[in-house]
């Protein structure tokens, strides 16, 4: 079975540092892991802050180069991928989805530009008409159609609609592959349903695989088919989300699943004293 | 493009008056092509005159129309000057938001031309410049020239708001769209950088003036073109401020002032009018 | 608080000095040490003979270093002078024949040096006879040798031999402190060059101005100070900190006239103020230019210009207007001007159709009712003073016999436009240095409206810095400047004469040496120049081959006479007095000239006065 | 400082809010736009109470609590109504007499901001930021004042190292919690929070929200925050406060808001919670959230609504006293929670 | 390799780069300039004398042999380089033959000093009255003051200085209006030489602070006005910072990191910038020497001074990028 993606022992280390205190950072150490290219799935990973998920992302994505290690996208390295035409290519089949719907469209230029210019440059789309009916039919899966957004700016939709858009911006060039970097963290509770929602249609219906990185054990959860938690660039551990998050083995999988506070007000409120007991036991 | 001139006029205070300004001032240095007296011509008229209900602003001791002088001389240096402001400010732009962009060595290189620029000094290598060309030297090299000694600081300034701009998610985004370079920063960027690019034309515009001014009273000019800096020329050549006839120093001055109030108003209220923030307020992002 | 610290106010001449980049040089004989007017040449420097350009006759000759004027053998080829006894350098040193023999050698032998290359060229050999006793042998005849030592405004200067031959290379030798052959010796000086004191020597007897004088000279200290523009140096006039001033504006002066008269005074008294130096602003002509090289043409262009317009335009009407080509100033007025005055009124001009006599007595009256209403009661009345201050005459304005001429020379007229003979619209551009010579850009400016009025595309350029340099290779068709000085206290022409020889006509693109700037060649001419090489200089022919010359310019015009070059020169009556005027034309006129040793040590402190 | 007992004591009213009407309030170039991004709010928050508000994104709540903080700036401008403090006996009219509330910033009340990750000088290091906000507040000498922000710091289990570094220098997680100390290093009574945890992995906002707890419980102060994380109102809010569009729509002790909804908006919020071990199918609301510029008339609830009846278009319901709280909802009461 | 070593490696050779590329693109235009320095000579020394033909021929190839300007513009080139790295510029052709250097090293301290504080003067003046202007949006001798600035900033130099000139060395003659120091004054570290130095630079200082305090104080005014939107600005209003501090602190100096930018890159009008003031005011800095090198033609007159100002900005703009970590903490090098 041929891999879609595979992260072969992947690391990443920054210099960081002021004028004469410098350091290396290693914020990505060894990670591999694959994406079968045959079955479409949500492939979550969860860690703390600083642990490494953007920077996977970023590699990925092409944006940063790994130190060591390859990731190869339907075999190909991607480091290698860097014509112009060569990189349309591979945008075609890996398109990202960002944080902050707000500030994934410029506020200053009208959103169906993205949407148009993302039909022109993978679909092959020339004109108008074809470029609107592209678009169109991408805003149908997302729930949307172009006629509701047609010349209007980020401000004047909603973060779910944008964020909606910006999902079927990158369904538009019918890409293998979405990599999305805590989409929902900036949104209510609603909202973030209705997105995770569309992801799993994307899996189910059209067949895409994505890459979700997110804090929200919840949703992963919710939507995931397997999971991998990192912690300091490490991952500690790795698998069927479900077994993973319901029966975590390491330590600090662990410690995350507790962290969770569960939406109700006594045993969230227990579970935080609880927490705050432990953190004075510690200080003591 | 009606519409908006319409809103700034009828909304923006200082707008109206700046566009008042400047465009009488524009209409004022436009009456040149009807001036009784060919511009060039002296001692058509009695010199030395102080201003009077004949001679609105005075004569020259050439015995010029002072106020036709400036009308003529004012629309010389308004295109000397804006030809100047908008080569150095689409070479500021270009090069600045291009630097910013691809980062890296790429940025490295241009900041080094950048850097090269800056440190010569502009003025003698102006005057050097000059001497080179010689006959071959008109306005519209000098202003050339000109511009290209002074788009290299600006440019930095956008560089580094551009440096910022393509950390932004948008900026990312719209690479992923499948925009190409140029497209990203015709239509990602240069929305947030225009603001500068009007403010910093303002200082352009007095520093091109200023240019014109300083060759002017070092005598490096054609000497038949009447501009402000050859006003400034002619004056000092005859001590006119010694000499007391101050009408002929004090009017160009205040035809400058008053231009460049007229456009610096326009400016901070276009500005107002583009800036991203006042601009996503008014639309209410 | 002293304007000058440390030294009195009252006992300090404080002259307008130029700026002196590198001023811890005093080496006036290597090359670009000399002729610099911070001082040191005019207050320390002495050799042979100064001729005033104020005075004529015998009064304007004066024997400095030397007893009495050149001696020359019958062919020209040996001079003789004999030198002052008792003359000491300020280091207490004789000066003796030795020096003057040095001073040629040491040149002559390091190429570069200030005079160096006129040695080469004359000399053969020079020998001490005595102390007291030069022989010059020459390569070649001439009669003009001495004027290597004569002071116009810069000449020969006598190098002190106890010094220079104490160092290893002359040319590299700073000098530093100088010493002084002439009354006074450096006191202090700015390290940047913007101040140059001078002070009186003790044994000023001991020189050759010292040993003319009665009694000490009331100024202890000459200050030449930079003062900036003319702006500035008005200025400072008006404050008192600058008692010699030079090259101001019309108006600058007007200003001073108007506003400090009782504590200024000036060569003229009233209007037009100023003192004419001897050197003729013209429009020269760049004759080798096809449209220029036809003297018919360079006519028209004459008769084109309304020189009333001229002056008024230059010097607000304050020009000393000359048709001649002589500056119309010492010497010259009664040996050129006043007798040629006859000749001018009957000179005939053939325009091609008919026969004119352009010459126009009565400039002087024109101009002066011009300046009347402002200057009224300061202009003289009579005739003949006016003639001395505004000018003798000049060429009608005559447009429509320019016109004749230009047909006659094959040029056409169309659209009111001027064509040549090629079918070109004739274009000129008339060339002007700018701010230096600001009042010649202003004549530009008039005379190239005069043309273009007229049909000619004519335009002013500003060359700035480069003025020289295009003169010099000939990029140029019309340039306002003067090709011609003089001595202006002796009609000798050779001053500038000679150069004007075919022999050292270069092409275009070339350097013309000094002078034949307008490249002017004609056989007659060259004739005269070589007439004058053979009689001495003050034999009375020179005056009779002087004239043929200025005839000759007229006919030719190879360059338009304009005026004499005006300065505006007012002087701070406030601690000194007794400057030299038109009325008493003792020396000349500004801070510039050598011989303003001659004014500096005759001037009286009102201080004593009081 | 107070003992626990003390703090206890505590009672009554902290801040009243009357009638608070807050827009946006804008005329750029012709274009007039009137944002009602607080429309006629009523509440009060009693000493020692911990009231968190909830709400759609962009529902006004960050306005509302700017306006509550008096820390409003055009083009926000309060219309109607107050916002009343009774700092034991310190009363400040925020809206009353210009300046009133100067001297209260800080030493009674403090803010931590939305985004407080950023509100750090950039260029000042942390200590300055102390010096700066708490010094001159606390009336104490230099010899006193620092050994009492470190004692603070370590309360709060931070190292009081990060003193000497500069805000870059620290992670998001690191800096919000230092917002957090100097919020609170003056013991105000009353704290104003606007989404203190956002963008925090669960762990470190575990120890924000500890944090946060500790110290309201050490000084018996008030607080008001603002988050979307329903999880994070279950944990530390008494009550609660549900906005939509501007305005209040329920308001009751927590346990009654996650366990009995009686606003379908608030029933919807609940519901759409997704749980750990719970792979059920969630809802997202449907429909588009209100443009607060333009909202539906009555109530605004009406156009998502699964409830809506014809009075909801007509009709705004308003805000009325239950049993434990309050709701402004027609058909209050027959919300079920799926 | 350590990354900072790495970072200064690159950063030096982007400094030489930059001094190599400014000092060869100075030597071409001046080469090409057509004022020929011999030329200038020839014609001070024969202006006023009798001239024979035959000697100034012979005069011109002594010059140009003393001079050393034979040779193709290629070995000049090289020649020049080789000089220069050994800090000769050879000897000044207009002042034959004091040594460039020497000239320079005569109005540098001039330069530095006077030109130079003014230089800073403006720089803080310009600064802290469009913070001012800029934080205190409301205070009417702010605005006053502000409208006065506008109004000077597009009035030419000369004619500032002009206007100066004639106020206090005309109308009310109380400063004197040309020169370094009093002449004839000792120079050293004496008060009377010290009084004498200021009263000299006031005008020509007052007039470069007038004329070049618009555009800092422009630009500072928007500066500012975007920073005071700032969060941490914004949050030290809500925490009752005293607004003295705020403005300090937190406003201006964040407004100020860009302007020390500019001040660095500004270096280079010390050298030329100030030519018509210099020029008015006949003070004896390097931006006369500079014209008068280019009006005579001496190339390597003007040669040196450029090079010694591309050399300045290019070092300063160079230290600027080292030291701004510690101005600008949030900086990292490499
Ligand atoms: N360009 C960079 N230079 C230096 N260090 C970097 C760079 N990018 C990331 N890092 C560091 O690498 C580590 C991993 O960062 P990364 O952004 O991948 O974490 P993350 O897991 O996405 O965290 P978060 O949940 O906060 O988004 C962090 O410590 C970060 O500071
Ligand atoms: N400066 C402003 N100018 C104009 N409108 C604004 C401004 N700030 C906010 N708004 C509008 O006011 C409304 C309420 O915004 P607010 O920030 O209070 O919402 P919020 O509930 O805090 O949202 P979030 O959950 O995204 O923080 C929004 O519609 C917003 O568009
Ligand atoms: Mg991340
Ligand atoms: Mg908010």
């Amino acid at each position: 079975m041929s891999k879609l993606l595979e992260l072969d022992q992947v690391t990443k280390t920054f210099q960081i540092g002021g004028l004469l205190d410098r350091a290396t950072l290693q914020a990505v150490k060894g990670v591999s892991f694959d994406i079968d290219d045959a079955k479409a799935e949500i492939f979550t990973i969860v860690g703390e802050s600083g642990s490494g998920k953007t920077t996977i992302a970023k590699m990925i994505l092409g944006n940063e180069v790994p130190t060591t290690g390859t990731i190869r996208f339907e075999g190909r390295d991607v480091t290698t991928v860097r014509k112009r035409r060569d990189r349309l290519d591979f945008m075609k089949r890996v398109q990202p989805i960002f944080q902050n719907p707000f500030e994934a469209f410029n506020p200053l230029t009208p959103i169906d530009l993205f949407l148009f210019t993302t039909a022109k440059q993978f679909c092959g789309a020339k004109t108008r008409a074809e470029q609107e009916s592209q678009a169109d039919k991408a805003l149908q899966h997302v729930g949307l159609s172009l006629a509701e957004i047609k010349g209007r700016y980020s401000h004047e939709l909603s973060g779910g609609q944008l964020q909606r858009i910006a999902v079927a911006r990158a369904l538009i060039p019918e890409p293998k592959l979405i990599v999305a970097d805590e989409p929902v963290s900036m949104v209510d509770a609603s909202l973030r349903m209705s997105i995770v929602n569309l992801f799993q249609h994307l899996r189910d219906d059209l067949g895409v695989s994505i890459i979700y990185i997110t804090h929200d054990l919840a949703t992963a959860y919710y939507i995931s088919d397997r999971v991998i938690i990192m912690h300091r660039g490490d991952v500690v551990e790795a698998g069927n989300a479900q077994e993973v998050l319901d029966n975590p083995k390491h330590e600090y999988s662990t410690a995350l699943k507790n962290a969770v506070l569960p939406p109700d007000p006594e045993r969230a409120s227990a579970a935080l004293r609880h927490r705050r007991a432990e953190r004075q036991a510690e200080r003591a | 493009m009606f519409k908006v001139l319409r809103d700034l006029l009828r909304y923006n205070r200082e707008f109206l008056i700046g566009f008042i300004l400047t465009a009488s001032l524009v209409i004022y240095a436009s009456l040149h092509f009807f001036s009784p007296y060919d511009n060039t011509a002296i001692y058509l008229l009695p010199p030395d005159m102080p201003p009077s209900p004949d001679y609105w602003l005075g004569t020259t001791s050439r015995g010029q129309d002072i106020f036709w002088q400036i009308s003529a001389a004012l629309w010389n240096t308004m295109t000397f000057g804006i030809t100047v402001t908008v080569i150095s400010r689409m070479l500021a732009l270009t090069m600045g938001m291009i630097s910013g962009y691809i980062g890296g060595r790429g940025d490295r290189v241009l900041m080094t031309i950048n850097d090269t620029l800056i440190a010569l000094p502009n003025l003698p290598i102006l005057l050097l410049v000059y001497f080179v060309m010689r006959e071959q030297m008109n306005w519209a090299i000098l202003a050339v020239v000109t511009a290209c000694l002074s788009w290299n600081y600006d440019a930095r300034i956008i560089r580094s708001v551009a440096l910022s701009l393509r950390q932004r998610e948008f900026t990312r985004h719209a690479v992923y769209a499948g925009m190409s370079m140029p497209q990203v920063l015709v239509r990602q960027h240069m929305p947030y950088v225009m603001p500068i690019v009007f403010f910093t034309a303002m200082n352009n515009l007095i520093f091109a003036i200023g240019i014109e001014v300083t060759l002017a009273v070092l005598g490096f000019i054609d000497l038949n073109r009447p501009t402000i800096g050859g006003m400034i020329n002619w004056a000092n050549q005859h001590q006119a401020i010694v000499a007391g006839v101050w009408w002929w120093i004090a009017f160009p001055i205040i035809a400058i002032v008053l231009l460049f109030l007229g456009l610096f108003l326009l400016a901070i209220s276009i500005n107002e009018y583009i800036d991203p923030r006042s601009r996503l307020a008014r639309m209410g992002g | 608080q002293d304007f000058i610290a440390g030294i009195p106010r009252e006992e300090a001449l404080i002259v307008q000095g130029p700026e002196k980049q590198n001023a811890d040089w005093f080496n006036m004989w290597a090359s670009g040490g000399g002729a610099s007017h911070n001082g040191q040449q005019q207050l320390t420097a002495d050799t042979f003979w100064f001729i005033n350009p104020e005075g004529s006759g015998d009064s304007a000759w004066t024997n400095a270093l030397a007893t009495e004027r050149p001696i020359y053998n019958d062919d020209f080829t040996q001079m003789t002078v004999k030198l002052r006894e008792g003359v000491y350098w300020s280091d207490g040193v004789e000066f003796t024949a030795e020096d003057v023999v040095y001073t040629v050698e040491t040149q002559m032998e390091n190429p570069g040096m200030g005079w160096s290359a006129p040695f080469q060229v004359n000399v053969e050999s020079v020998e001490a006879t005595d102390d007291y006793t030069v022989v010059f042998n020459l390569k070649q005849p001439n009669s003009r040798f001495h004027t290597l030592f004569t002071v116009r405004w810069n000449a020969a200067w006598i190098m002190p031999k106890h010094v220079f031959e104490e160092v290893e290379d002359p040319a590299s030798f700073a000098f530093n402190p100088p010493v002084s052959l002439s009354a006074y010796v450096l006191n202090n000086y700015d390290p940047n060059g913007q101040w140059t004191i001078w002070e009186l020597r003790d044994d000023w007897e001991r020189t050759s101005i010292g040993m003319t004088l009665d009694e000490e000279p009331d100024v202890k200290y000459v200050v030449y100070r930079t003062a900036g523009n003319p702006d500035a140096r008005v200025i400072e006039q008006l404050n008192h900190n600058l008692d010699v001033i030079n090259d101001i504006a019309p108006e600058g002066m007007f200003t001073i006239a108007r506003d400090a008269a009782d504590t200024t005074t000036q060569w003229l008294p009233g209007f037009p103020f100023a003192h004419p130096d001897p050197t003729l602003p013209a429009v020269i002509l760049n004759t080798k230019i096809d449209e220029l090289s036809d003297p018919r043409v360079r006519w028209a262009l004459a008769l084109m210009i309304d020189i009333r317009s001229v002056s008024m335009g230059s010097y607000r009407g304050a020009a000393n207007i000359s048709a001649l080509a002589v500056p119309p100033t010492g010497a010259a007025i009664p040996d050129y001007f006043e007798p040629m005055q006859a000749w001018l009124e009957d000179f005939e001009l053939d325009t091609g159709s008919r026969t004119i006599k352009p010459y126009d007595s009565t400039i002087a009256e024109q101009v002066a009712t011009l300046v009347r209403p402002q200057w009224g009661d300061s202009l003289p009345e009579d005739e003949d003073a006016l003639k001395r201050q505004f000018g003798f005459g000049w060429w009608k304005n005559d447009p429509e016999a320019a016109g004749e001429l230009l047909e006659s020379a094959g040029f056409t007229k169309q659209n009111n436009q001027w064509m040549t003979p090629d079918g070109e619209p004739f274009e000129i551009n008339l060339l002007v240095e700018g701010d230096n010579i600001p009042t010649l850009a202003r004549a530009g400016g008039i005379i190239a409206q005069n043309w273009s009025m007229q049909g000619i595309d004519a335009e002013v350029q500003v060359a700035g810095p480069v003025f020289g340099d295009r003169l010099d290779v000939g990029d140029f068709d019309a340039a306002i400047f003067w090709t011609i000085e003089t001595w202006g206290g002796h009609p000798d022409l050779s001053f500038f004469l000679e150069s004007y020889h075919s022999d050292f006509i270069r092409p275009i693109g070339e350097s013309q040496p000094p002078r034949n700037l307008q490249r002017w060649e004609n056989p007659e001419l060259d004739e005269i120049i070589e007439a004058n090489r053979t009689v001495g200089f003050d034999d009375p022919e020179v005056v009779e081959l002087g004239m043929d010359f200025l005839k000759l310019a007229v006919e030719e015009m190879p360059m338009i006479p304009l005026m004499a070059y005006n300065k505006f020169a007012p002087f701070d009556t406030t601690y000194w007095t007794g400057y030299p005027s038109i009325d008493n034309p003792y020396s000349a006129s500004g801070p510039f000239w050598s011989n303003l040793r001659y004014m500096i040590v005759q001037l009286d402190s009102t201080e004593q006065a009081d | 400082m107070l003992t626990t007992a003390e703090a206890e004591q505590r009672t009554g009213t902290v801040l009243e809010v009357k009638n608070l009407k807050a827009y946006y309030q804008m005329n750029y170039f012709g274009v007039q736009r009137e944002v009602r991004a607080v429309d006629d709010i009523t509440l009060s928050i009693k000493r020692n109470e911990v009231y968190g508000i909830a709400g759609e994104s962009s529902s006004g709540k960050s306005s509302l609590i700017k306006t509550i903080a008096g820390a409003i700036n055009p083009p926000l401008r309060v219309v109607d109504g107050s916002v009343k403090f009774d700092f034991d006996g310190n009363f400040v009219d925020v809206y009353g007499e210009p300046g009133s509330m100067n001297s209260a910033r800080w030493r009674h009340l403090s803010y931590i901001m939305q985004g407080s990750m950023n509100v750090l000088n950039p260029v000042r290091r942390v200590k300055r930021s102390f010096e700066d906000f708490a010094f001159e507040h606390m009336g104490l000498s230099k010899a006193e004042f620092w050994p009492r922000v470190r004692q603070h710091l370590e309360k709060l289990g931070l190292n009081p190292n990060v003193l000497e570094a500069y805000p870059h220098q620290l992670s998001g997680g690191m800096r919000q919690r230092l917002t957090i100390a100097l919020a609170t290093v003056c013991e105000p009574e009353f704290i104003i929070a606007d989404e203190p945890t956002t963008a925090l992995d669960v762990l470190v906002q575990q120890d924000v929200l500890g944090l946060i707890k500790d110290v309201q419980e050490r000084m018996g102060s008030s607080i008001i925050f603002v988050t979307h994380d329903m999880t994070v109102h279950a944990a530390i809010a008494d009550r609660i406060g549900i906005v939509y569009a501007g305005r209040l729509v329920e308001e009751g002790p927590s346990i009654d808001i996650f366990r009995r909804p009686q606003h379908p908006y608030t029933a919807h919020l609940i519901s759409s919670l997704p749980r750990l071990g719970d792979p059920k199918r969630r809802q997202a609301l449907a429909g588009k959230p209100p443009n607060l510029a333009d909202p539906p008339p009555a109530c605004r609830f009406h156009p998502r609504c699964p409830l809506a009846i014809d009075k909801c278009k007509t009709d705004n319901p308003p805000l009325v006293a239950r049993e434990t709280g309050r709701v402004a909802c027609w058909r209050a009461g027959e919300v079920e929670v799926s | 390799m350590n990354g900072f070593v790495k970072y200064l490696a690159e950063r030096l050779f982007q400094l030489f780069l930059v001094i190599f590329l400014g000092v060869s693109l100075a030597f071409v235009i001046t080469t090409l300039s057509p004022v020929d320095p011999v030329q200038v000579s020839l014609s001070q020394m024969t202006s006023f004398g009798a001239v024979d033909p035959r000697s100034v021929e012979l005069m011109r190839e002594a010059l140009e042999e003393l001079y050393g300007l034979q040779g193709t513009m290629l070995e000049q080139y090289f020649n020049f380089w080789r000089r220069v790295l050994t800090g000769d510029f050879g000897p000044s052709l207009s002042a034959f033959p004091t040594p460039v250097m020497t000239l320079i090293a005569a109005a540098v301290p001039w330069t530095l000093g006077l030109l130079g504080l003014s230089l800073a003067m403006t720089w803080i003046l310009g600064n802290l009255l469009g913070a001012l202007a800029g934080y205190f949006r409301n205070n009417t001798l702010l605005k006053l003051s502000g409208a006065a600035v506008m109004a000077l900033h597009p009035v030419p130099a000369y004619i500032t200085g002009l206007i100066l000139l004639l106020l206090f060395g005309y109308a009310w003659p109380i400063l004197p209006i040309s020169g370094g120091a009093q002449m004839n004054l000792q120079q050293g570290f004496t008060l009377e030489y010290i009084t004498s130095l200021i009263r000299h630079g006031l005008l020509p200082a007052m007039a470069m602070v007038l004329v070049g305090i618009g555009s800092w104080f422009i630009s500072m005014r928007s500066l500012v006005s975007n920073i005071v939107t700032d969060d941490h600005v914004v949050y030290a209003e809500l925490g009752g910072v005293k607004s003295r501090k705020i403005f300090s602190q937190y406003v201006a100096r964040n407004a100020l990191l860009p302007q020390v930018t500019g001040l660095a890159l500004n270096l280079g009008h010390i050298f030329g910038g100030t030519v018509i003031i210099e020029f008015l005011f006949n003070y004896p800095g390097m931006g006369r020497l500079l014209i008068q090198g280019i009006y005579r033609g001496d190339y390597s007159l003007v040669l040196g001074v450029t090079t010694i100002s591309i050399v300045a900005v290019a070092f300063a703009a160079f230290v600027l990028d080292l030291v701004y970590p510690l101005i600008d903490p949030r900086v990292r090098l490499g």
